[in-house]
């Protein structure tokens, strides 16, 4: 056991047990907060596979963005204007059965997989490749990405504009 | 600029038997005594006439005339009923310079005096004011609360006749 | 370094572990003692008067004392408090600002990682204190801690956004998101600097100048709101939001807040610095060289890394003592409606520039 | 569209409330704020914290002993308060005092004036922010404190018109002491707006917010510079003579929107600052002449004025101070009620800041300059 598998271990255990805790808080600001560090222990993971830039945009964009937009909502809704949010489970047996059904399926492709076993080694950094195939093989997408972005932010806008303001 | 003998007479000329009075043989300022429920007619008059302008309200005062029957209770408190609670009202006009005070008397057991609130917002805590000192019930006030007291407090601290509590809220107040 | 730790120590978990915490106890705790007392004389002094006075000569030992007092201090926590996310929140600050020391490069030996993406890196980690500030807002269960932390995650979140695109426009000259590289770049003496159109040469160093200069001005301008510090400390506006987010919490934990916003200080100095400002390199060139002793290079380093820092940190400090503070909506305004166009307009003229 | 607004979910109002122990009230003022969002939907001021039944205690004492309670109603301007009782008073009984008397009474309530005011502008800027000018402000103040110490012993509660008179004559030094402060704060009212009036951020957090249009001003009784600073030149110093400001030449600062609106924060704030430099010009004019003579008026020992009533009012620093005294002709007061010049002032706040956000709403109530120990009494 070295000092990867240590760490590696570590974070699996951040992840799935703030997973567990997401899924099953009966406060919702919990589970909020409990998504912190499931992203956290992820973009952890996703160093020790080297993929540094990956991780660095899970914190940035998940931890930075979207969970601070989640905890304004969660917060707003339930703190100031004291409306309780409860999350509690509901169809329970579905859940049970498509879960099962998902567990089956990852366990037996688990099995039937051919791992190839790599030593462990530092990772090297994909910033410069990945940023080189954005801009010259991916370009198109990325371009109608950047469109749907820019047409989703003015729709927010729109929406988010009152009756008075025009 | 008018004297306060003047306006008096253009009041009395136009509200009869309401302007009550005019006392003039007190020292620095003459006062025109007016009926309790036609006061905010008379000052609404006062603030909108042209010829008197008067657009602020310097003040407002409530006073415990202490002029009823006095008597002693058990405890050595003196206790008034009957007689008059008053209210002055210390007009000013920036306008055209000139100053005027009325003043409305009321009976002690049931005071109540028409609000002055519509015609000048000054009045408003003016008026909570002495509602809270000495319970004068400005009618149509529309936020008439205790304002320097707490709003449980019993009594009417600066009438002449008022005791001293022994216990606020179950507490003993301390003198 | 970590080859030389590695050495002595011979463990790499243990070494690991020591190398992260020397920015801890090198930097961050030191700095906080120095700043937090040099913020109570230049206040002073700015104000023509003393400031503390009573312990140890000038009262240099007064933070100390202070933290000693904050040690001692039993720790309240609110009975309506939220009390599990109420302890927890002010350590997510704490490592929020301090993770940032990782990737700062000290000198051209001393970097607690010198990751390809350090600059970053920076960036993302500071979403950890925006996490904590909301939890600690939001635990405190009292309005005006978290109408606090409501205004510090917005402001925070917005103003990261003019923050990243003045790094873009750095990282397009640099071609490297390293700190540590960065700094190389910019070798000894000051023209090479990014400030003045970096170590380029030619038409384009000059060119670059007046746009460098802008960089500088939103970039400080924008990390300074990052760290709350006045004229945009809303979130903790003491006259309208009595301290904002930090309200209830007393103590230690109070002081690791305090800790925080003194790290975080630094540690916006230090990236305009790694930045803009030649990192680590020397203006002047180096003694070592001059007289010949290599190994003196690094310790000099460190000296003018830290002393540009300070002096950042100076001018937040100036600036808090002699700016009124902005309104909330006006806070947004500055960052959205000058900021962020002005620095995109600024990425588009040196990306055209560098292209040259 | 339609779809969207039915989705629309309503929102409850946020009620905050502000103090009776917050930084920025000024002593102990509770505001119940209703929000939306960050706007004001409404402000309900709540006072009497500091209540102290000054009205009830004087009418149990003799005319001269009311003195030391005024001092403790605007406890920022206590010589202004002493002076509006003594006047109240001489008055009702027709007591002419001295001159010597007049001109020391003048050069004191100016001095109070512009200490009052370095108050109000130096927490003003906490209010908005900026830090600085408080402590430049109370350097100055400073100053003008140790002058009173110097005439009457006390720093904050002076206790020195008296009804005919002064307690004492002022100390022989008096007269170089105060001439020298108004050559080092001449400068220093320059500093001061280099600092924080002409500050781009001050002017945006103050200019355009709590407008408060002369009509309304009026109609609410406001007077002082909150008045003035919505345009109206109203002084009582000028427009109702009392003492002997009518020997004086100054100026009557009026907010003239510079930066803004008429009647906004920043016109609020700057009537203050102009009015301090034409309380210096007074003291420069008084200080020269004031004459020999007695510090007191010839007057009984027991002071017992005849039967009436007056109504007298001064220009206090922060507006008009109107003492109403009813004298049944005996020794002591039937009845004294004071007409607080921030009691008139901060009704006004919640019609003021309706439509601003929470941190105008600071900046408002700073305007205001008000003091709880003269509101509650």
């Amino acid at each position: 056991m070295n000092l990867y598998d240590i760490i590696f271990y570590l974070f699996a255990a951040i992840t799935i047990v703030s997973a567990f805790i997401v899924v099953n808080a009966k406060n919702i600001v919990y589970a909020a907060f409990s998504l912190l560090f499931t992203f956290f222990g992820v973009s952890g993971l996703y160093v020790l596979l080297g993929a540094d830039f990956i991780a660095i945009v899970q914190v940035m964009v998940y931890i930075g963005g979207i969970l601070v937009l989640l905890l304004f909502g969660v917060m707003l809704t339930h703190k100031i204007t004291s409306v309780d949010i409860k999350a509690g489970s509901v169809q329970t047996i579905p859940a049970v059965i498509i879960i099962g059904i998902f567990a089956a399926l990852l366990i037996g492709l688990m099995y039937s997989t051919h791992w190839a076993v790599n030593p462990a080694e530092i990772p090297v950094t994909t910033t410069k490749s990945l940023g080189k195939t954005l801009v010259t093989e991916y370009v198109l997408i990325f371009e109608l990405l950047g469109i749907l972005l820019l047409v989703a932010m003015i729709g927010a806008a729109t929406i988010a504009r009152r009756d008075g303001d025009k | 600029m008018k004297t306060s003998e003047e306006i008096f007479n253009i009041l009395k000329e136009k509200f009869g038997e309401k302007i009550t009075g005019f006392e003039t043989d007190l020292p620095v300022e003459p006062i025109i005594t007016v009926d309790p429920l036609a006061i905010k007619d008379v000052c609404l008059f006062l603030r909108d006439d042209d010829d008197l302008l008067f657009d602020t309200l310097m003040n407002l005062s409530g006073v415990d005339d202490a002029n009823g029957e006095k008597t002693k209770d058990e405890e050595g408190y003196d206790v008034i009923s009957g007689g008059t609670l008053s209210v002055y009202y210390h007009l000013d006009s920036i306008q055209k310079g000139h100053k005027v005070t009325l003043k409305v008397s009321v009976n002690r057991e049931n005071p109540e005096v028409e609000s002055v609130e519509s015609v000048w917002r000054a009045a408003d805590w003016h008026e909570r004011e002495a509602f809270d000192m000495f319970g004068i019930v400005f009618l149509n006030h529309p936020d008439l609360r205790r304002i320097l007291m707490p709003e449980d407090w019993d009594g009417y601290p600066l009438r002449k006749d008022y005791k001293n509590p022994e216990y606020y809220q179950g507490m003993k107040v301390p003198y | 370094m970590y080859e030389y730790l590695n050495n002595i120590v011979g463990n790499e978990v243990i070494t690991y572990f020591v190398v992260a915490a020397l920015p801890l106890f090198l930097v961050v705790l030191p700095f906080a003692l120095i700043a937090v007392l040099a913020e109570r004389k230049v206040s002073a002094h700015m104000q023509d008067r003393l400031g503390p006075m009573r312990v140890g000569y000038h009262g240099i030992l007064q933070t100390v004392a202070d933290i000693l007092k904050l040690i001692q201090k039993e720790d309240i926590i609110i009975p309506q408090a939220d009390k599990k996310l109420f302890n927890l929140a002010p350590f997510l600050v704490f490592i929020g600002s301090y993770a940032v020391f990782a990737a700062l490069p000290f000198s051209s030996k001393f970097i607690g990682t010198n990751a390809e993406v350090g600059i970053f890196y920076i960036l993302a980690v500071s979403g950890f204190v925006v996490a904590g500030i909301l939890m600690g807002g939001w635990a405190s269960d009292n309005k005006y801690s978290l109408l606090g932390a409501m205004r510090s995650a917005a402001q925070i979140v917005s103003y990261e956004i003019p923050t990243a695109i003045v790094v873009l426009t750095l990282v397009m000259i640099t071609g490297t998101l390293n700190l540590g590289t960065m700094s190389e770049q910019q070798t000894a003496y000051f023209w090479n600097w990014n400030i003045l159109g970096g170590a380029g040469e030619g038409i384009q160093q000059i060119l670059l100048i007046p746009f460098m200069v802008v960089a500088f001005t939103i970039l400080f301008i924008s990390t300074l709101a990052e760290v709350n510090r006045t004229p945009f400390d809303i979130p903790e506006a003491e006259s309208e939001l009595v301290a904002g987010f930090h309200t209830e919490y007393s103590g230690m934990k109070f002081a690791m807040f305090f800790l925080a916003e003194y790290a975080n200080m630094f540690a916006v100095s230090a990236i305009i610095v790694s930045l803009l400002f030649g990192g680590y390199q020397s203006p002047f060139g180096y003694l070592g060289n001059t007289l010949g002793i290599p190994a003196l290079i690094p310790f000099e380093q460190l000296f003018w890394f830290l002393s540009k820092g300070v002096f950042f940190v100076f001018v937040q400090m100036w600036l808090r003592w002699t700016l009124p503070r902005l309104r909330v909506d006006q806070l947004m305004t500055v960052c959205w409606k000058y900021l962020i166009p002005y620095a995109v307009f600024n990425l588009l003229i040196v990306g055209i520039i560098t292209l040259i | 569209m339609d779809k969207i607004k039915t989705l629309d979910v309503k929102t409850e109002e946020l009620v905050l409330n502000m103090g009776p122990q917050h930084p920025s009230t000024h002593g102990v003022l509770r505001l119940v704020v209703e929000l939306e969002g960050e706007l004001i939907v409404n402000v309900k001021p709540y006072i009497g914290y500091l209540h102290r039944c000054f009205e009830k205690h004087a009418e149990a004492m003799t005319y001269p002993q009311v003195v030391p309670y005024t001092d403790r109603m605007d406890y920022l301007a206590s010589m202004s308060n002493n002076l509006g009782y003594a006047i109240a008073v001489e008055k009702l009984m027709g007591i002419e005092v001295p001159e010597r008397v007049e001109y020391i009474r003048v050069i004191m309530a100016e001095l109070q004036r512009i200490a009052s005011h370095l108050v109000a502008l130096g927490t003003y800027g906490v209010d908005i922010g900026a830090f600085t000018p408080f402590l430049y402000c109370f350097i100055a103040r400073e100053k003008i404190l140790t002058l009173f110490e110097m005439t009457c012993g006390a720093r904050l509660l002076y206790n020195y018109i008296w009804v005919g008179g002064l307690s004492h004559d002022i100390h022989p030094d008096f007269v170089r002491l105060t001439k020298e402060f108004i050559e080092y704060f001449k400068p220093k009212i320059v500093e001061l707006n280099e600092l924080l009036s002409y500050n781009k951020i001050f002017i945006e957090r103050t200019a355009n917010v709590g407008i408060l249009p002369l009509e309304t001003a009026v109609n609410y009784g406001v007077t002082g510079p909150v008045l003035r600073a919505s345009g109206l030149k109203w002084d009582l110093r000028k427009n109702d003579p009392y003492s002997i400001y009518h020997k004086f030449d100054f100026e009557i600062p009026v907010g003239d929107g510079r930066m803004g609106t008429v009647g906004d924060s920043w016109d609020r704030y700057f009537v203050r600052v102009r009015e301090m430099e034409e309380s210096l010009k007074i003291i420069e004019q008084a200080i020269d002449q004031i004459p020999d003579g007695d510090v007191k008026a010839a007057i009984p020992r027991r002071i017992k004025p005849p039967k009436g009533t007056v109504y007298s009012r001064t220009e206090n620093p922060k507006g008009e101070l109107g003492y109403f005294i009813i004298s049944d002709g005996t020794v002591n007061p039937f009845r004294v009620k004071v007409r607080a010049p921030s009691f008139v002032n901060l009704s006004v706040i919640g019609e003021m800041s309706k439509g601003h956000l929470v941190a105008d709403l600071i900046a408002i109530l700073g305007s205001l300059d008000i003091v709880l120990g003269e509101i509650d009494r």
